[in-house]
């Protein structure tokens, strides 16, 4: 048997500890991305997985966060800490936007209308060049500082803190609010949203907050890729940025929060080991593509199922099976 | 998984076998993804060059060796995690690339690592980079010139054609259309305004999104109401140069065709076909008709069954310049000292022109002694240099559709 | 008499050509016991869907509860004027716990407070007998017995006015059936107003004061329990349809 | 004024022919399986190259006759064994929606690496049916173009007698409607699933045969046709075959108008929008019947 808090608690000292063991910026960088991806991925999993909402269209708020990072750090001069929050902010609002016409519909629909708005985003980044600077982006964005101190010049280590610290304090804002009545809530109206509404739990306004709450982190997360990187790209918006995201989200296990954002670091992890075999070329994308197809075949939980699993094994067997009506 | 990929980053960065000094290369280039075409070019370029060197022995008692690394769909996370890949490897000491990204935005990561780049990428965007504080990015060196001529570099020759009886046009009415990228649309601007200024009436503009179009009939409508004497197409991708091709083609005015740098790309020829002949392109990196381009291309032909494109020429180039450079003597790991050596290559022919580095800017210098501005009919699924006179390979003539 | 509360008069709903509930006037009072029976298809659940608004509304016909009326009000309002319902089948939010399914029934009890709404969901689930070792697990993982005593705890919550059961019986065994017979009479003795809808004739003929027959969305019947069984109308539309299967379970 | 005209009409009816094709097909599976199929894009991609392979081997000569059939064989299997390794055992769970987005995304991952590894990165064109093009009045089309506009009713007629008129028709016809009613009366739901995949897969198909004569391939030609085709099955209305083959010939003509009104650079963003909007006030499409939310 495994002690859970142990084991997280571990994993976070872990975490703290390893920039200092592994020198070097290469898998610092690695661990920053998947950090990054890891909020994205898990602030997702609160609208699609907790709440049951088809959003398609969560990559608008991260691209949203990068371009307003970058617009406002190279045509504003606002400083980069400063982005951050405001990215979330300008994420949120996006969300509060695009809630109105797709909580009135439901199901594949709502896929279709999330879907839309984000290629929406894309057209208008790519169309006001003066702005957003087409399609060749924005460069050149300050990246962070502390009075002298550069963080584009210290081998990655202060944005490896950054972003440990900044996507373990979303990810566990969203474990709370996932836990908090609203997350119950949100998780009730997926459940079975007819009894839902005969409990007197309005859906649309739940899933508006959730919405609007998920795309904070996801804000956050733009704002410090496009300062981490120095630079705002069209790609963000692209579909196989969606596509990365999502694997992360169903590998990790929906609903789960935390599975999708240890997926996320997992997946990075993969997809980079892949590349030590340049003669792979395009057949490594095709092996991601197998390998996620068998997750979703054989571990219909991801990975949260798998270590719920593990660490109730011995909780199980101790005798909680249910009674069944004869 | 994270302790595999450790360790094999580990067992990447390991010392080459004792008996036998490594210089190794990195090589940027979007292997998979929808710029692939360009990926092979860019790998396969440099391969050539590196097979070539190493069967001659090495240089300098090194043997070159290659390590790519996939910029996949060109964004930032993936040339991020390629350029990351690269400089945490310890044999790696060079790096070079046709283009990585749209933005050329790597560059400050490799100046920082203090990493001698070699790029041939869209130079506006480098220059925006660089030449604000060029000392700065030491390491730093565009194969590719500054762009500038593009803007006020064509105007005059097809002026000086009809002047010379080459060319008669009707009118002196001029339609421009373009993709919205950088590259592309500062080209379109920047003719436009050189065309306006030397008294041309414009009669359509338009502006495509960047990427795939399957339709220029709207355009080339807008062009048919009041027929122009010269259209000119900035936007840069082949395919879309081929399907313009043969849209105009299909009832065409008595204009001249100008289409920016695709007609330049063997694919685009071997796509249009004859179709092609009459129109005129220009490229300010691009592979000229001279001796050193034949062998290349012969060479690279056998090896690899197609043709040479600019950017297989331009990684065989640069791998030259870097084999000549520890032929000097210099040390390879010396980073600093390759990297200066780069910018202090002079008047060296190549097949793309010849090669001397501003230091205000770390781009080639252009101009017809130097990287030209090369203006090119197809003629019978052929390139046929017009301009710079130097190296021109043949005449202008009448295309196809126009009435003689 | 006790007051009505519930007032439907002229209500129907098409299905494309297919009326379901066509031109139902009934009232419910207060206090009372109201049984509602019908073979398969007879609209049954269907009124209670529009009564409720849950999925739909009705097409036609006028809905009071408490003299308020509910025709234009969305589903969640509804449940909070206290009009609340249970369903006949996807009895629970199947990944939350037995508690806080309950707990979702707080929704309708206005602004209290945290500790208030865990002492109100830990009275109904006593009101409504379900074992205290069992509310943490899973509501998914429990027997239908159990789901159907949650969903009616989540319902007692909010102290509603009206209580809406569609049919409760169905998937229980004989002794489950008793103690949810037990279970209503008890609620009812405390002043809760009960809709229920019931295949289960017994159940029904035990427990309410007024029986309702619906056939073809028209109501064949309605008055006295024991008068309205021996309706002949009542007796052919059972035995030629349904009256066979009326113990499903 | 007149020949701005007629060239809106021939794109509009080149476009709206292709994008019928392409629309059909996905109508065809959200109906029979209620999955969308983001893969359907590459399945075109993957005929156009399966043509190109057999033209390659067998000559181009013989590609007008059996290399068609052909190539449209392979595209069934491929279709149907797409059904069966990525959707199949994911049937009937809770999250299939979601998962099934998932496995199809994945499987448009899969097909368009393994077009790039197979065929390589580089632009190609399969060789026009029939080469060059007709000028008849105002008229200036690519003979290539013009099959495309007078196949594509073919096709589609003979898929409307196909699902009207045939046993195997009617039974995919039952399935959409309602699944377990078709079980009950004994039609084999989940062979209905593998013919319906496998139709599907043809008819894209056939569309990236017939699209590759006039443009190029590349082994993302397919991503582009999809976002036209998902727009135009909004419009139609999800689960409607006959409205989505209505609503590709109103966006082919309304795209063919907008590139002439607005230009290209705003008309997919004018689409996108205008796609919204129909969401929004109408989501069962301007042709689907009044049965939203069917999830």
């Amino acid at each position: 048997m495994i002690n859970r808090p142990l084991a997280i608690a571990a994993a976070l000292l872990l975490l703290l500890l390893l920039p200092l063991v592994l020198q070097g910026p290469y898998i610092r960088h690695l661990f920053i991305l998947a950090f990054l991806f890891a909020i994205v991925a898990a602030s997702w999993d609160l609208t699609l997985g907790l709440t049951g909402l088809f959003n398609f269209g969560h990559i608008a708020f991260f691209g949203l966060g990068v371009y307003t990072a970058g617009i406002l750090t190279t045509q504003a001069g606002v400083d980069p800490w400063l982005v951050i929050p405001i990215a979330g902010i300008v994420a949120a609002l996006a969300a509060f936007v695009v809630a109105a016409p797709t909580l009135r519909l439901r199901g594949i629909y709502v896929v279709l209308v999330t879907f839309a708005f984000s290629q929406l985003c894309l057209q208008v980044v790519m169309s006001q060049g003066d702005l957003t600077g087409g399609a060749g982006g924005i460069v050149r964005v300050p990246s962070l500082r502390i009075s002298d101190y550069n963080f584009a010049r210290d081998q990655r280590l202060g944005y490896y803190y950054v972003s440990l610290v900044l996507s373990l304090a979303c990810i566990a804002a969203l474990v709370a609010i996932a836990r908090s009545p609203l997350g119950k809530t949100a998780r009730a109206v997926r459940d079975n949203p007819e009894y839902a509404a005969a409990r007197g739990i309005d859906q649309m306004r739940i899933r508006l907050t959730m919405l609007v709450i998920s795309a904070i982190p996801t804000g956050i997360a733009g704002a410090l890729y496009c300062i981490y990187f120095r630079v705002a790209a069209p790609e963000v918006f692209s579909f196989s940025t969606s596509t990365l995201i999502l694997t992360m989200l169903l590998v990790g296990g929906a609903g789960s929060i935390v599975g999708p954002a240890v997926a996320a670091v997992g997946i990075v992890m993969i997809s980079e080991y892949l590349e030590q075999f340049p003669d792979l070329k395009a057949t490594k994308h095709m092996l991601l593509a197998v390998g996620i197809i068998l997750v979703l075949r054989f571990f219909p939980g991801g990975l949260a199922q798998i270590s719920a699993n593990l660490f109730a094994r011995s909780a199980k067997t101790v005798g909680a099976t249910p009674e069944r009506a004869p | 998984m994270l302790t595999m990929a450790l360790s094999s980053a580990a067992l990447a960065a390991m010392p080459a076998l004792a008996q036998e000094k490594i210089a190794r290369i990195g090589i940027l280039a979007p292997i998979s993804g929808g710029a692939a075409a360009d990926g092979q070019d860019t790998q396969q370029g440099a391969t050539l060059a590196v097979e070539e060197i190493n069967a001659a022995g090495g240089v300098n008692g090194y043997k070159l060796e290659i390590a790519v690394a996939d910029t996949r769909d060109l964004g930032p996370a993936a040339v991020t995690s390629a350029v990351e890949r690269l400089l945490s490897d310890e044999g790696v000491n060079m790096v070079m690339t046709g283009y990585a990204s749209a933005s050329n935005f790597e560059i400050e990561a490799m100046a920082e690592a203090g990493m001698p780049y070699f790029l041939a990428g869209n130079s506006a965007q480098t220059a925006e980079i660089v030449a604000e504080a060029p000392d700065d990015f030491p390491t730093i060196w565009s194969f590719a010139p500054s762009y500038d001529l593009y803007e006020t570099g064509i105007m005059p020759v097809i002026e000086r054609w009809q002047s010379e009886k080459k060319l008669t046009l009707a009118n002196k009415k001029i339609a421009f259309i373009t993709s919205d990228n950088p590259y592309s649309k500062s080209i379109y601007e920047g003719m436009m305004e050189d065309a306006k200024a030397r008294g041309w009436e414009i009669t359509a503009t338009e502006v495509v999104p960047f990427g795939e179009i399957n339709d220029w009939r709207a355009f080339l409508s807008k062009t048919r109401q009041d027929p122009p004497a010269v259209i000119v197409n900035t936007d840069y991708l082949p395919g879309n140069a081929a399907t313009f091709t043969s849209q105009f083609l299909e009832n065409p005015t008595q204009s001249l065709v100008f289409i920016q740098y695709a007609p330049t790309v063997p694919e685009y020829l071997e796509l249009t076909k004859e179709k092609a002949t009459g129109i005129i392109t220009s490229t300010m990196v691009g592979v000229l008709p001279n001796e050193r381009a034949a062998a290349t291309n012969k060479a690279y032909k056998a090896r690899y069954g197609i043709d040479a494109s600019t950017y297989a020429q331009a990684l065989y180039e640069m791998v030259y310049i870097y084999r000549d450079i520890l032929a000097a003597g210099v040390d390879p790991t010396d980073r600093l000292a390759v990297a200066k050596a780069i910018g202090e290559v002079k008047d060296r022919v190549t097949a793309l022109g010849i090669v001397s580095f501003d230091p205000k800017t770390h781009l080639t210098v252009a101009g017809d002694d130097f990287m030209p501005l090369q203006i090119f009919q197809v003629w019978d699924g052929k390139r046929v240099l017009l301009s710079p006179a130097r190296w021109a390979d043949g005449e202008l003539q009448t295309a196809p559709w126009l009435k003689k | 008499m006790a007051a009505i509360l519930l007032d439907v008069g002229h209500v129907t709903k098409r299905f494309g050509a297919f009326v379901a509930v066509n031109d139902v006037t009934f009232d419910v009072r207060e206090g009372e016991v109201l049984g509602i029976a019908g073979p398969n298809g007879s609209g049954k659940s269907t009124l209670f869907n529009i009564l409720t608004g849950i999925p739909f509304g009705r097409d036609a016909g006028e809905i009071h509860f408490r003299g308020q009326s509910v025709g234009r009000l969305k589903p969640f309002e509804i449940a909070r004027l206290g009009l609340v319902r249970t369903f006949q089948k996807d009895s629970d939010f199947k990944t939350l716990s037995a508690f806080e399914n309950v707990m979702m029934g707080t929704w309708c009890c206005g602004p209290i407070s945290a500790s208030q709404k865990r002492d109100l969901a830990s009275a109904a689930l006593d009101k409504v007998g379900f074992a205290l070792e069992r509310i943490h697990l899973t509501a998914g993982d429990l027997s239908v017995f159990d789901r159907k005593r949650l969903m009616i705890a989540s319902a007692l919550v909010s102290s509603p006015h009206l209580l809406m059961l569609d049919e409760p019986a169905s998937g229980l065994t004989k002794p489950e059936i008793d103690a949810l017979r037990d279970l209503l009479l008890e609620l009812n003795a405390s002043g809760l107003t009960i809709v229920v809808i019931e295949h289960v004739l017994p159940l029904l003929m035990a427990v309410a004061q007024r029986l309702i027959v619906l056939n073809e969305g028209r109501i064949l019947s309605q008055g006295d329990p024991q008068a309205v069984v021996r309706d002949e109308r009542v007796i052919s539309a059972y035995l030629g349809g349904q009256a066979s299967h009326a113990h499903a379970s | 004024m007149a020949d701005i005209i007629v060239s809106i009409l021939v794109s509009g009816l080149v476009l709206g022919s292709l994008y019928a094709l392409m629309a059909s097909g996905l109508s065809m599976v959200w109906t029979t399986l209620g999955i969308f199929n983001f893969a359907h894009g590459v399945s075109m991609t993957v005929g156009a190259y399966v043509a190109y392979e057999i033209a390659q081997r067998l000559g181009p000569d013989l590609w007008v006759g059996y290399s068609i059939l052909l190539a449209l064989v392979v595209m069934a299997a491929v279709g149907a064994a797409f059904e069966y390794l990525l959707i199949r055992p994911f049937y009937g769970r809770d999250d299939m929606v979601l998962v099934t987005i998932m496995t199809t995304l994945a499987g448009l991952t899969f097909l368009e690496n393994g077009v790039l590894t197979i065929w390589g990165p580089r632009l190609k064109q399969l060789e026009p049916l029939i080469p060059g093009n007709i000028s008849y009045g105002l008229v200036n089309i690519s003979r290539q173009e013009l099959i495309i506009v007078l196949v594509a009713p073919v096709i589609l007629l003979a898929l409307f007698l196909v699902l009207n008129h045939t046993q195997i028709g009617r039974a995919i016809r039952a399935v959409g409607q309602n699944q377990k009613s078709a079980q009950l009366i004994g039609i084999p739901v989940t062979r209905m699933f593998l013919v319906s995949f496998g139709l599907a897969a043809a008819l894209a198909g056939l569309a990236g045969m017939l699209l590759a004569g006039v443009r190029l391939m590349t082994p993302t030609m397919g991503a582009d046709p999809l976002m036209k085709a998902l727009i135009v099955v909004i419009f139609g209305g999800l689960g409607s075959i006959g409205g989505s083959i209505g609503a590709a010939y109103v966006i082919g003509f309304l795209e063919a108008i907008l590139i002439f009104t607005v230009g290209i650079y705003w008309t997919p963003s004018m689409l996108f929008l205008l796609m919204v909007l129909v969401l929004l006030f109408r989501p069962q499409g301007l042709f689907g019947a009044k049965n939203p939310s069917s999830l």
